[in-house]
């Protein structure tokens, strides 16, 4: 018999304010530089609060109780997400270990593996990363050259991964593995868990133009990982790797049950309104200028209309109006939002946006219309969301494709697959 | 159009797109391009016995809607006409019977009498729109001035007036001083001159109207709100000022007859791609033809989105309902013909012949551009709206 | 020895002055409904003043003289331009009569047939057409389904050909069939030479949705042709059709020698200029309105580009610099400008553009923003100018094609083939 | 860049190519990115001697170009500096070294001692410059009043000055009264103070300068035009205003550098494309992005146009060389950025990295923006030219 959701509310607010700071001001995102001591304290007190949320029976509310989570429904989440807004419970930090990769070994784990990593998880004792894409793969995921032979009870990786955010102080990485280079592309792969740090794990952090590392490649050489460690079948990785992606785009659309989501957080809160390019305009003394009110009112129709669209996308897919693929509306339309907002920003910012007083002003403008094309990248291209759009949406026709069919080692890779 | 509809909802939707279906076809809207109402006798009648008229006027006035969200429920009648182009002064008709059903049980026999024969499609009303003071949304210069017994003289001129040759009746809404003042006016009344326009539009009219010192007898003026005894609807008053709620539902019922224009062009693109063969291969296999779709599809959903959003705010008398319908208007208005658009660019020449179907859309979405104001009068009032917040 | 330059610029000079009008004001176009009657009038002034320019021995400047033609060089034809402008020579007629028409016979036709309609047409007395599109084709010239039969000395036509503009009045058409269905695309059409008004040949005119009703669509049935009217071998139509596109692109890049195009006129003009926008602001009251200003800016910037970048084009084809598909990029710019203008100018227009007098106002803004297409359309659309940009210029590789190599009855033509 | 350059002109261009392609590879610049100036001792001097310093200066003033045309010559040397993002005071150098060339022969000795080092790269420039009274283009709040001995007393600040920590001199246009005046502000001079800043771009660099009652001595103050008795260049002065002119040559050497960054991201996009695979197939067999290449082509090819044909305007002092310049920013200043964005969207991920070059040029065309003022502002000055002539 679980907990009604009203007194679950009600322990669950006396127990956030009891216990959490205030959120942190500021939009999560590929920011400017943030301190490595900065982000470690970040990551250790994000720990801490899920250790305590644990102890106090509110972490992995949708988990399974026998994984140590709480057994409870998606309303019981909502009545979480609704008391924990405006408060820091390291929400930015779930994703990618709570989804995709807890979800994905819940859905696929052994037992053994479920019992031994979802209770550490929901402790706050493991945090996870997808070691998914490659640096010769771009949006084709499952084009995954990394390669996991088989050696009695282990399995030896080779290869790299890229992409992966936090891999220098995260646990465990979720592995995605070429097991069959005979088979066609999307028959020959293998899911694996791979502790990052050990020998032959190598973590490169990535320098982005803004300065920021958070970004890391990891170069993986003759790695041993016992067959324990495999999720799902020999081969069968694609299955295994379709429902991943499947929780990532759960999470990224904002309708994840295994992840807390403050109330008006994320793409479905005003993030970037004309709120936020107010104080801008009246620092360039452009209060009065119709060409800069013209831009300030066409930010804040887009962050309105994407606040509309997250939710109606999730209710037309849960009501089955849209299918599950028809996230890939909300992606194209977040990123393309992002861009023209940091256009607009960089546009109504006029010569401070150029160059600033290193110890005064904010170089946000500037160095965010740089790394405007992050938005439409970063999570899948808008290219691969319009392809999905138009291909599983719209149903019109697949691109032709030359690695269908064909052995994976006879597929063309190009000069450039490094 | 809209996930969660009730069984009544969806049968009041089915029953108007049956019915314009069967009176509708793009046939249809050709021959009547050249008839100077764009609609056969008797349209307007038979519209509102299917409830066309009725939804923002409360049951105690003789109105009432299907689920009590009356814009709501309009609104699924605005996309049908959208997705037919379907003739008819849908928008001022409703924008009149809205204020006088809010007035007319307090407001005597004359707003009475009007409000019946608009419900009952009898007689059909053209709305002129002043703008209030310190705004600019294309609005009429109208201004109003005290009449013997209570009425008013109204003077000004509205160059652009939907249904306003062949209305029996207007709904004025002018400045008077510093606040506004909302009237009706006979078709009939002395000093009101009016002049048949020809339009985008295949079937939708407009026209010139002149009021030169018209004078409006006291009991054609519309009480002010805090006068008006009328029953809360859910479409209850939140700003109080209902020159705002009246835009609001316009900009409303507008941008839901865009979106049905928007779905129709999209869905008989979707279908022309996949049936024609160019290089021996159907348009719907060129990446680019895909890709333009996707971005179309997400550009529909997104004008659903934000249109609906307005739609609910008004129904529920939420404080943000402007600022949505603004948006609805700047992003609609914006991305509506662009999606048409692209359309016709799919579709090659034919798409710009007149015998092709496609341009009854376009036409559509494009009359709906500079209508109750632009969408870049709106993107300008909706920076004034941030700046207003941020400053408080 | 040819006469000189500059000679022949003051023979044309005295000659001109004397004898033509002023040039109409307004561009030419799709633009609203002509009556006929203005239409038919137009048409015979054209040939008026053709006849009148041959019997000055100022036709054809770069025609060969056999032909009726001045057997003069561009130099020529360049100072005529000049000197003709602001002058009514019929210049827009001249396409595609003199070019492509006349080019592809002087190129491809049998001496028998350059006497019969060269000097014919240089006089006034021949207009042509391209019966080149079909309803079927869009833009897939190649894939012609209007077909010839070969039945002893004569060929017997059947199919559809469209977008002919001014066939109600025009005499001859220069028309691509498909003489074997059994060859791929390329390889099984041949040219043929078609009186237009003759039994079997029904001209329908089609009404554009502003009621321009220049174009038509003719259906053809059991229509006789000589062999004698054959243009370039059997089954190589593909080979003349090469060319005759080469010389319809180079017309409308304006580097033709086969057509006047007074100086200052078409794509290098300042057609569509923020000029030619002011009078609208001026009418809506916003000459001081910075968001109008603004859109004014953008139009006249895009006019001054578009003027500087055509003769720029021309330049680097002439020098090798760029190959002779790069007119394509002249071509994407000046459909997607005209679309810019269309939209500027509607959204100026304000509530005059919805609705107007029609005994008043100038109903171009509302008008011309719902046939805005047309520039990206007529004349090989936008998409196709892209792809020739691409494959041509860029090298990138070509779209698959189902059609290239399978016998042309088997190539799919789907449901709308019509 | 151009068709129908001379051998000489291909010869200035190649000799400047070299020497950037061995002095500014991408490691070059990034090792660069910490250098307070940007770039290291000695590269200006090498600089000026390969040209890049005398081509709008008289030859009688120790100046010199190739062809005649010193702006259509100077743009080659821009535009590969914009090809390699290459760093130094290219713009503001020849501001200067143009004003100080049509004045040093009559202005003094120390006119003309500032114009010998600003030649032999011995003296590097910055450029204040105020909009002349009635004009907006971002312009710096600079007043001068007179001062003793035909000298000046220039006040105010300029936010945002190129070049402007490292400089060793100042070319400072000021508002007078109804006019603009020039004077050479040496940076030691009492009363200036200058703050360097961060930007966007890894090796230029600007600085915040402000001026509190700077007295500049007469004979750095630059002869009003009318007295200039500077020998006739082919950059002879057209419109009188020498202040318009600094602008109009500012705004061509600007695009020239942007269109040689576009060119650089577009030939990497393009190989790119060729060798990334994607599913299987190369990158560019994908219809999408052949598409966006051959829009990106285009803008390529047009901006290319409008700043040659701007130049060659100028060059040539045709009137209309104004209105050139301001639509060759216009166009270039929106489509520059759009151009390269595409490059980094085509690239993905590895395309935000500092170690990938694109971000080189996509700061260089993205400095360009709000320079000179920016795309909006040179739009409204547009139509304020097509208001003066339709109107007159």
């Amino acid at each position: 018999m679980s907990e009604d959701v009203e007194s679950f509310r009600r322990r669950a607010r006396a127990w956030i304010r009891a216990n959490l700071d205030p959120a942190p001001q500021g939009e999560a995102g590929i920011g400017r530089a943030r301190s490595d001591e900065r982000e470690l304290a970040r990551v250790a007190r994000a720990r801490e609060i899920q250790r305590a949320l644990f102890d106090a029976g509110l972490a992995g509310i949708c988990f399974p109780v026998e994984y140590g989570g709480q057994g409870l429904s998606l309303e019981h989440l909502g009545a979480f997400n609704q008391e924990v807004a405006g408060y820091d419970c390291a929400a930015d930090l779930q994703i990618p270990t709570f989804t995709p990769c807890a979800a994905v070994i819940l859905e696929f784990g052994t037992e053994e593996q479920k019992r031994a990593h979802l209770p550490a998880i929901l402790r706050g004792e493991e945090m996870w990363m997808q070691f998914l894409s490659e640096p010769s793969g771009g949006s084709d995921v499952a084009g995954a050259l990394t390669t996991a032979v088989r050696d009695g009870d282990e399995w030896v990786l080779n290869g790299s991964k890229i992409w992966t955010t936090g891999a220098w102080w995260a646990d465990w990485g979720l592995c995605l593995a070429r097991t069959n280079w005979d088979a066609p592309k999307h028959r020959g792969l293998t899911v694996f868990m791979l502790r990052i740090h050990q020998p032959g794990v190598e973590v490169h952090r990535i320098e982005m133009l803004n300065g920021n590392r958070e970004f890391c490649q990891e170069f993986i050489t003759d790695v041993r990982i016992p067959d324990s460690d495999r999720v799902g079948d020999i081969d069968q990785g694609w299955t295994v790797g379709t429902r991943w992606m499947f929780h990532e785009r759960t999470a990224m659309g904002g309708g994840s049950p295994y992840v807390v989501r403050p109330a008006g957080s994320g793409s479905a809160g005003l993030v970037g309104s004309g709120d936020s390019l107010w104080p801008l305009v009246v620092a360039e003394g452009r209060s009065q200028d119709p060409t800069a009110l013209d831009l300030v009112g066409e930010a804040h129709t887009l962050a309105l209309v994407g606040s509309a669209l997250t939710p109606r996308i999730g209710a037309s897919m849960r009501s089955g109006a849209l299918n599950d693929q028809a996230s890939a509306l909300a992606r194209l339309y977040s990123g393309t939002r992002s861009v023209r907002y940091a256009t607009i920003a960089y546009e109504l910012s006029g010569q401070s946006g150029l160059a600033w007083d290193p110890e005064a002003g904010d170089p946000d403008p500037g160095v965010g219309y740089l790394m405007r094309q992050a938005a439409c990248i970063g999570g899948g291209t808008t290219e691969m969301a319009r392809n999905v759009i138009s291909e599983r949406v719209l149903g019109m026709p697949r691109e032709t494709s030359h690695d269908r069919d064909t052995p994976f080692r006879d597929v063309p890779r190009g000069p450039a697959a490094g | 159009m809209q996930p969660g509809l009730s069984a009544d909802q969806q049968f009041f939707q089915e029953t108007t797109r049956k019915f314009l279906d069967a009176r509708c076809s793009p046939a249809d809207l050709r021959a009547l391009a050249a008839d100077p109402a764009g609609y056969r006798p008797g349209w307007w009648r038979q519209g509102a016995e299917l409830g066309w008229t009725t939804p923002l006027v409360p049951e105690a006035a003789g109105g009432g809607s299907i689920s009590g969200a009356g814009l709501a429920d309009l609104s699924l009648a605005a996309f049908e006409f959208g997705r037919h182009a379907a003739p008819g002064p849908l928008i001022p008709a409703n924008v009149a019977a809205f204020s006088l059903g809010r007035s007319a049980s307090s407001g005597g026999g004359a707003l009475a009498a009007w409000l019946e024969r608009l419900l009952s499609g009898a007689a059909t009303a053209s709305w002129l729109r002043a703008d209030p003071p310190g705004t600019d949304l294309g609005g009429a210069s109208l201004t109003a001035g005290a009449g013997p017994g209570g009425g008013l003289v109204i003077d000004g001129q509205a160059p652009v007036a939907e249904a306003g040759a062949d209305a029996d009746v207007f709904l004025v809404t002018a400045r008077a001083g510093s606040g506004m003042v909302h009237a009706v006016v006979d078709a009939s009344a002395a000093g009101l001159h009016r002049r048949r326009l020809e339009g985008v539009d295949l079937t939708r009219r407009w026209a010139r109207v002149e009021l030169d010192a018209v004078a409006v007898p006291g009991d054609q003026v519309l009480p002010a709100p805090a006068d008006a005894g009328f029953e809360a609807s859910s479409t209850s008053d939140a700003s109080g000022d209902l020159a705002e709620r009246q835009l609001c539902i316009a900009l409303c019922l507008q941008q839901a007859e865009s979106v049905g224009a928007m779905q129709a062009a999209f869905d008989m693109t979707l279908e022309w791609t996949a049936n024609r063969y160019s290089f021996g291969r159907p348009l719907s296999s060129y990446q680019e033809i895909k890709h333009r779709m996707a971005d179309m599809r997400m550009w529909l959903e997104a004008s659903y989105a934000i249109t609906v959003a307005a739609i609910d705010a008004l129904d529920a008398g939420r404080p943000d309902a402007s600022e949505l319908a603004s948006a609805a208007k700047a992003y609609v208005g914006h991305f509506g013909p662009e999606l048409v658009q692209d359309c016709v660019q799919i579709h090659g020449g034919i798409g710009v012949t007149f015998d092709h179907d496609l341009h009854l859309f376009l036409r559509r979405v494009t009359a709906g551009v500079p209508a109750y104001g632009s969408p870049a009068q709106h993107r300008r009032r909706l920076a004034g709206m941030v700046a207003e917040r941020v400053a408080s």
